[in-house]
């Protein structure tokens, strides 16, 4: 499936890394409306620095960043947030000494993703309402950062591991919850995801980082099928 | 009956005492995380401008806490744009070394400043004194303090301990990192809620440097109990600190009534007993 | 070892592995330098040798800190008390008619770490802001147990009549500080390789363990608990050594010796030279108080503020310490030299 | 049915007033690789601490090796033979993989009391440290700094502590979370070498490494364990697909 | 045993005076005061004694050119103060030392002052028996507890307050001051209507004042540390309304100490206390002496007690120094003149006593006054030449 409509995040030459660490090296692509783009990759090949630098988190070095057109490298994290960047973060880092309510309601700005409205794409997160985060379960937990990141109604979604270390039926829940929040708002969303069979049946393209350089990029259904390219590229025992 | 009323209502009074010092430590350090003990010498500073004004230039007294408040809460902001906001995310100790530095470095200043001598405070004649209530005399000023004490406290839990705003600071003191990328503006929050601590540390200073004077050591010598009282209050609330204010004051009044000989070994062995049972203080949030 | 030749020794793990331990209970070039350095610190002309031997009376007591918080990760607010019981209890020998200063010394450990055991006991479960707030509320109370008791301990005036007989029957304490820097040097010197050993030791790895990661040192079936009470027995009894020689050099024990102020500065002492290494109590004290010295002589009635900015210099620049800061610089201007640029 | 080295006799769990186990009965034979699966929250990860120690049951019996541990403490326990790792990371993270290890072969033999004698002189136990770092592949980093490994051989180090101390039984909270699915078969296939006489009870995720190297597998879910039977019957069982597997 | 120690003392001073004598021109003067922390003002208000006493009598007195070493004992801390005399004594040189302030400090120095006579004056500790019977060449030109804490317990018998309370600060001092007023008070046929001990850290009194109000006495007597305290529990009497309802307030000066009486405030007016000094005090020498202080300190300093001490022990000093014109300094002749040396200072009339060197001197009784607007203690009644003991 592919997407033709306006280009949301233009990623162009990119170097970024920790302090003078270089992690990512003169990566480069594109995300178009959306569309969900899957970064696959071993561990530690740069696939959460790369969610990271998007976001602002890390330190950037050089190459550009156009989100909606604009240059947003050297914006300040909260800037980008607010230009419509949402981001899940890989290990959830709810805020543990705020409630479910608290967490979502200290981002909440206005927008379409009502907390109501989020509590009934995540009914359990309802249930849980009061409880403070820290006393959540992994996959509550999960849902909750899922919940966070779409409270300040981005345009272009960042999932880092969303359904890592999950029951088989929490991913299947979560992995529902992300078909639905595309259908019904229109997300952009890139993900970052080691179990490669789920990410990639339900994305439309991938990328494959190694060493913080991309060194594949390929529509998600033709990856899937190609076993030879997925051993050699992500070393799974077929 | 009417002394024990009475040493009960001083030791209210006494708790709300303790409260006004201590609310600005219980602000930065409940809130923020940030073990400022340079907030004793904001207060310190509170009390040297409150002196200022109401002495110096004669301004009417409640005119002056509002004045001290702001004044307070400027230079802490300014502070904490400069020095302390490098030092968020370092270890307690790093944090106590530094302010402990600023308190050595305040002292100094306010010396050279001020002069190492008491200031003299002209209180204005509607709040000294005393006055007969359901037929206890009571002081005026402490009357004062507990009405003045208990509408700060009201209004410090449900206007910043329990609004958004409050989460928004948990939520930035809990993980900074997350926080910005969620679109909170991190070094606002901190910088609001740091000035705030400050000018509230600074209102504490001016409304008990009066009773108990104001020189350049005053920082070191209540530094210990403003340390109590928010421990034994435990981090991260307002309530708590309340709560604990009143806890010490009473028992201390209570104790130097009925058991004198005991001193302030009430106080201390109340901190060891509550800090023993409950670590993380009274309401405190636990780790 | 750097990291490189470790790996170039992986061929024989076992013989490398030995070396490894044993190359970090060795005595190092420049840990000689420093003991001979301060040694004949005696032999400069026009020093202070009062002075010195105070520098190194609070270097040991920082040390025994450092037991407690750089090596067990425990932080005290009350470390005071441990000193001036240590004072006491030699003030009151000396007081009494044992006047043989070495015995009072071992006395003076033993009361102190016997308290340290109690306390280490009694606050095993505490941690953080607790542990802080407990420490300091049992420094207040001794502190003012020892203020009141007028009749007992002199008070505010101190212990009087303290006697200490001539060290060896021979070197009498002088108003130069001969006897007292010798004496001093001596028994720090003594203490510090038996620390050094114990640290060296299973139970000194056991403590590091533990400050690193309690939770998993209990499932390793360590007595994580006990090892805090034990860490507390050590660290007393050393700070008691340091507070016993201190009234023994100079013949007075006073209240201050156990103020909240007190415990205060010998963790600012220790935090400035840094933590976790044994050195860094010495390196502190050696700053602290000839700076506290120098500047106070200098401007008597201003030099909070330079002590002050000292604290906040150390800590904005040299986070962790001058001697962690200095190892590093050390570190990176040594593998610059060898292995060119860091991979 | 061969004898159990641990059991759970009629355990009831739950914070506050939250429940969290009605009744548990749980038994583990020597020498099984056993797993347990079930939905997030479904107190997998609370059965260990409780089995462990960590935390106090509200009622109920916890055995082992014949003996009922259920008043012991963490330590009498680890003592015992009963050694755990966990889901997250806890490692000595200033300290090398050397000094990790040999923290443990010190604590099992009792030698970590204050002595004067030097960890250099304990020979045998660096040797057997260095030589189970070999066995693991981790003896070129064991000078390393802890925290500068790369995630997969921490998670390895991790394994290596907990087996350093020669357990009767090993608790394993998710050894695989995190790591690649490469990476987590070379885990559990390192654990699948160890001598037959150590059980180990492991919490996973993914359910081709359970149903490949699990000799039996628990099904805990919503405060109760569900089934407790061979790999192939779970998978058969509905109530498994209903309560976690799904479709 | 014992001779083998002065023998050894004896060689270590030859060669202190020798090398002392050969450097002759300059004498240097130990000044051992606190200059920092809570204690800070004494030793702010000594420095500027010395300088005016400097400005009008040059530094040197009978040829000896005086040089300042300044120190800063921190406070009560014998620890520093006692290495700081030893630094002062062995490496400085100083041959006359003004202090160590604090009893404590007095006592940590004695040894070594003894040891190397090095003549002292006692400016800022009031124990009993510190001076001469711990340092033979010492001697005292504060004063000493009992001439504080004695008087008011007959002066008060004798207007009529015979119930009487007394509140001490819970510190060595407070004990010793406490002994004395109570013991006088038997003496004086007064009664004891309680008594309490205070924390020396304390910033609440209501307790300890609903306490003093159920005992219903005619006067309470007050010992406490200069600062804080004194201001504190002044105000909390006043404050409760203690005061008004005819309850008589007395101590010891350092309770309206000229220091902070103005951040006493009004509830100083009426306070009774018992003192060595007062700026107030009738006598040519006290208008220039004020006059004086006043101009140093541009009118900031009110002229404490330490600053008077300060004079005194100049005053002496320099005295001292002329005598011994044309001569080497020689401290057994110096201890000579200084003991039973008698003069005229600010406060009146001082005799320096001739077996020990405590001092002998007037006690003024005086009551909180508003003199030109300015609140200060007027000598209502004078106690002449009060002993040491």
């Amino acid at each position: 499936m592919a997407h033709d409509g306006e280009i949301i995040l233009d990623v162009r030459k990119l170097d970024a890394g920790y302090g003078a660490a270089k992690v990512l090296h003169g990566v480069e692509f594109t995300v178009s409306r959306g569309e969900m783009l899957v970064v696959l990759g071993r561990n530690g090949v740069g696939k959460t620095t790369l969610l990271e630098t998007i976001c602002g988190l890390t330190t950037w070095q050089a190459g550009e960043i156009l989100f909606k057109g604009q240059n947003i490298e050297r914006l300040a994290p909260y800037r980008r947030n607010r230009m419509g960047i949402g981001w899940s973060p890989q290990e959830r880092e709810v805020f543990p000494s705020l409630s479910v309510q608290e967490n979502l309601a200290v981002v909440y700005r206005g927008g379409k993703w009502t907390i109501d409205k989020l509590y009934d794409l995540f009914p359990r997160l309802r249930a849980r309402r009061d409880n403070y985060a820290r006393l959540l379960s992994g996959g509550e937990q999960q849902m909750l950062a899922i919940a966070r990141a779409l409270a300040s109604d981005p345009d272009l979604l960042l999932l880092d591991e969303p359904v890592e270390g999950l029951a088989p039926l929490v991913v299947q829940e979560m992995v529902a919850a992300i078909n639905r929040m595309r259908a019904e708002a229109a997300l952009t969303i890139v993900m970052v995801e080691t179990k490669h069979e789920v990410a990639l049946a339900h994305s439309d393209r991938c990328i494959v980082l190694d060493h913080g350089v991309i060194v594949h990029a390929a529509p998600s259904a033709e990856m899937l099928a190609d076993h030879a390219l997925l051993d050699r590229l992500l070393g799974v025992a077929a | 009956m009417a002394a024990i009323l009475t040493v009960l209502f001083n030791g209210v009074a006494y708790g709300f005492l303790l409260f006004v010092m201590s609310v600005g430590l219980s602000v930065s350090l409940g809130m923020m995380n940030f073990v400022n003990l340079a907030q004793a010498s904001f207060s310190m500073l509170g009390g040297y401008i409150f002196v200022t004004a109401l002495q110096g230039y004669g301004i009417p007294f409640m005119l002056c806490l509002p004045i001290v408040f702001f004044a307070v809460a400027i230079v802490s902001v300014v502070l904490e744009r400069l020095i302390f906001r490098y030092f968020y995310k370092t270890d307690d100790l790093t944090q106590v070394l530094l302010t402990i530095g600023l308190v050595f470095m305040s002292i100094a200043m306010a010396t050279y400043v001020w002069g190492g001598t008491y200031q003299r405070f002209d209180m204005p004649a509607w709040i000294i004194g005393q006055k007969d209530v359901f037929g206890l005399t009571l002081e005026t000023y402490r009357i004062f303090l507990v009405g003045f004490g208990a509408v700060m406290a009201v209004t410090l839990i449900f206007g910043l301990e329990r609004t958004n705003l409050g989460a928004m600071v948990r939520a930035c003191v809990d993980n900074r990192r997350v926080a910005t990328a969620c679109g909170l503006n991190t070094e606002l929050i901190f910088a609001f809620t740091f000035a705030i601590g400050g000018g509230l540390a600074g209102l504490g200073g001016a409304l008990s440097a009066n009773l108990l004077g104001l020189d350049p050591n005053f920082p070191l010598r209540y530094l210990v109990y403003i340390l109590i009282v928010v421990s034994i209050g435990g981090m991260g609330t307002i309530t708590g600190t309340l709560v604990a204010s009143l806890a010490l004051g009473i028992a201390d009044v209570m104790g130097k009534y009925y058991v004198p000989q005991f001193g302030s070994f009430i106080i201390y062995l109340l901190t060891v007993i509550v800090m023993l049972w409950r670590p993380h203080g009274l309401m405190g949030r636990g780790a | 070892m750097s990291a490189t030749e470790a790996a170039s020794q992986a061929a024989a793990p076992h013989e490398a592995g030995r070396d490894y331990f044993a190359s970090l209970a060795r005595w190092k070039v420049w840990e000689i330098l420093f003991w001979a350095t301060l040694a004949g610190c005696y032999f400069f002309p026009d020093i202070d040798r009062m002075l010195m031997s105070r520098v190194i009376i609070w270097g040991l007591f920082a040390m025994s800190l450092d037991v407690l918080l750089g090596y067990r990760g425990i932080p005290s607010l009350g470390h005071a008390v441990f000193f001036g019981v240590g004072a006491y209890v030699a003030g009151f020998l000396g007081k009494f008619g044992w006047t043989e200063p070495i015995s009072g010394l071992f006395f003076a450990m033993f009361v102190a770490g016997a308290l340290g055991l109690v306390m280490g006991k009694l606050v095993q479960r505490v941690t953080g802001v607790g542990l802080l707030m407990v420490t300091l509320g049992l420094n207040l109370i001794v502190f003012d147990f020892v203020l009141r008791s007028t009749e007992l301990t002199g008070g505010d005036d101190g212990l009087q009549g303290i006697v200490i007989a001539p060290v060896l029957n021979y070197f009498r304490f002088d108003i130069w500080g001969r006897t007292a820097f010798w004496y001093a040097f001596v028994v720090a010197f003594v203490l510090f390789v038996v620390t050094r050993m114990l640290l060296k030791s299973p139970f000194g790895l056991a403590l590091i363990g533990a400050r690193e990661n309690p939770r998993r040192m209990l499932t390793l079936g360590a007595p994580v608990e006990g090892d805090v009470s034990r860490a507390f027995m050590i660290a007393a009894a050393l700070a008691g050594a340091a507070g016993a020689l201190l009234t023994q050099t100079t013949q007075t024990a006073a209240p201050t010796y156990l103020s909240f102020q007190r415990s205060a500065d010998v963790l600012v002492i220790l935090i400035i030279g840094g933590a976790g290494r044994l050195y860094g109590g010495f390196i502190g004290a050696i700053v602290f108080i000839l700076l506290q010295d120098y500047v106070s002589a200098l401007s008597p009635v201003y030099w909070y503020f330079w002590i002050g900015l000292l604290l906040v210099i150390i800590v904005s620049f040299f986070r962790k310490g001058l001697l962690p800061s200095v190892e590093q610089l050390y570190d990176r201007l040594r593998s610059r030299k060898s292995a060119g640029p860091p991979g | 049915m061969s004898e159990a080295v641990l059991e759970t006799k009629n355990m009831h769990m739950a914070f506050g007033g939250l429940v969290i186990f009605e009744a548990i009965d749980f038994s583990l034979r020597r020498g099984d690789r056993h797993a347990i699966i079930g939905p997030n929250g479904a107190g997998k990860t609370t059965f260990i601490n409780l089995v462990t120690g960590l935390l106090k049951p509200r009622a109920g019996e916890i055995w082992f090796d014949g003996r009922n541990v259920t008043q012991d403490t963490p330590q009498q326990r680890v003592k015992a033979g009963l050694v755990r790792t966990f889901q997250i990371n806890s490692l000595f993270k200033a300290l090398n993989p050397l000094e990790s290890v040999m923290l443990a072969l010190l604590e099992r033999e009792g030698r970590s009391k204050p002595s004067l004698r030097t960890v250099a002189q304990e020979k045998p136990l660096i040797d057997e440290a260095m030589a189970l770092l070999d066995r693991f592949g981790l003896a070129g980093d064991a000078f390393s700094i802890t925290d500068a490994l790369a995630y997969g051989k921490q998670r390895l180090l991790e394994v290596v502590l907990a087996l350093a101390l020669k357990p009767k039984v090993l608790l394993l909270d998710e050894p695989a979370a995190g790591l690649s699915t490469q990476q987590g078969h070379e885990v559990f296939a390192k654990l699948a070498d160890l001598p037959g006489e150590t059980a180990i009870l492991f919490i996973e995720h993914d359910m081709n490494l359970v149903f490949q190297y699990a000799d039996i597998v628990s099904v805990f879910a919503a405060g109760s364990m569900v089934l407790q039977d061979t790999p192939e019957n779970v998978r058969a069982s509905p109530r498994v697909r209903e309560v976690y597997l799904g479709a | 045993m014992k001779t083998a120690l002065s023998m050894l003392a004896a060689t270590a001073l030859a060669a202190l005076s020798a090398q002392a004598t050969t450097a002759q021109e300059t004498l240097k003067i130990g000044v051992l005061q606190s200059y920092s922390g809570m204690t800070a003002l004494g030793g702010t208000h000594t420095d500027m004694a010395i300088k005016l006493f400097q400005q009008k009598y040059g530094d040197t007195p009978g040829g000896f050119k005086l040089q300042l070493v300044r120190r800063d004992t921190t406070g009560p801390n014998p620890e520093v103060a006692k290495r700081l005399v030893g630094e002062v004594v062995t490496r400085e040189r100083a041959q006359i030392l003004i202090g160590p302030d604090f009893t404590p400090n007095t006592l940590a120095a004695a040894p070594i002052l003894t040891e190397a006579k090095v003549p002292s004056f006692v400016t800022g500790a009031a124990t009993t028996g510190i001076v001469g019977e711990r340092s033979p060449y010492s001697a005292r030109t504060f004063f000493a507890t009992p001439q504080l804490c004695k008087p008011l317990a007959a002066y008060a018998v004798k207007q009529g307050w015979n119930k009487i309370f007394v509140v001490a600060a819970d510190f060595a001092p407070g004990h010793e001051c406490e002994k004395f007023f109570i013991a006088a008070l038997k003496e004086a046929n007064g009664t004891l209507a309680g008594n309490l001990r205070t924390p020396l850290s304390n910033p609440e009194y209501s307790g300890y004042i609903q306490r003093i109000r159920d005992a219903k006495p005619d006067a309470v007597f007050i010992f406490m540390p200069l600062g804080e305290l004194s201001i504190g529990i002044v105000r909390a009497i006043n404050d409760s309304g203690l005061k008004a309802s005819g309850l008589k307030i007395m101590g010891t000066g350092d309770i309206t100490d000229e220091g902070y009486v103005d951040a006493v405030g009004d509830a100083a007016l009426g306070v009774i206390t018992t003192g060595i000094y007062s700026t107030q005090h009738k006598s040519a020498l006290n208008e220039e002496f004020v006059k004086g202080f006043m101009q140093l300190g541009e009118g900031k300093h009110r002229v404490g007690w330490s600053a008077v001490s300060a004079w005194d022990a100049m005053r002496i000093m320099y005295d001292a120094l002329e005598s011994m014109k044309g001569q080497k300094f020689d401290p057994d002749k110096f201890k000579a003149f200084v003991y039973g040396h008698k003069f005229e200072s600010p406060r009146g009339p001082v005799q320096i006593d001739k077996s020990n060197g405590d001092i002998i001197q007037n006690v003024y009784i005086r009551r909180v006054e508003r003199v030109n607007g300015v609140l200060h203690n007027v000598e209502i009644e004078t106690i002449p030449n009060v002993p040491f003991k």
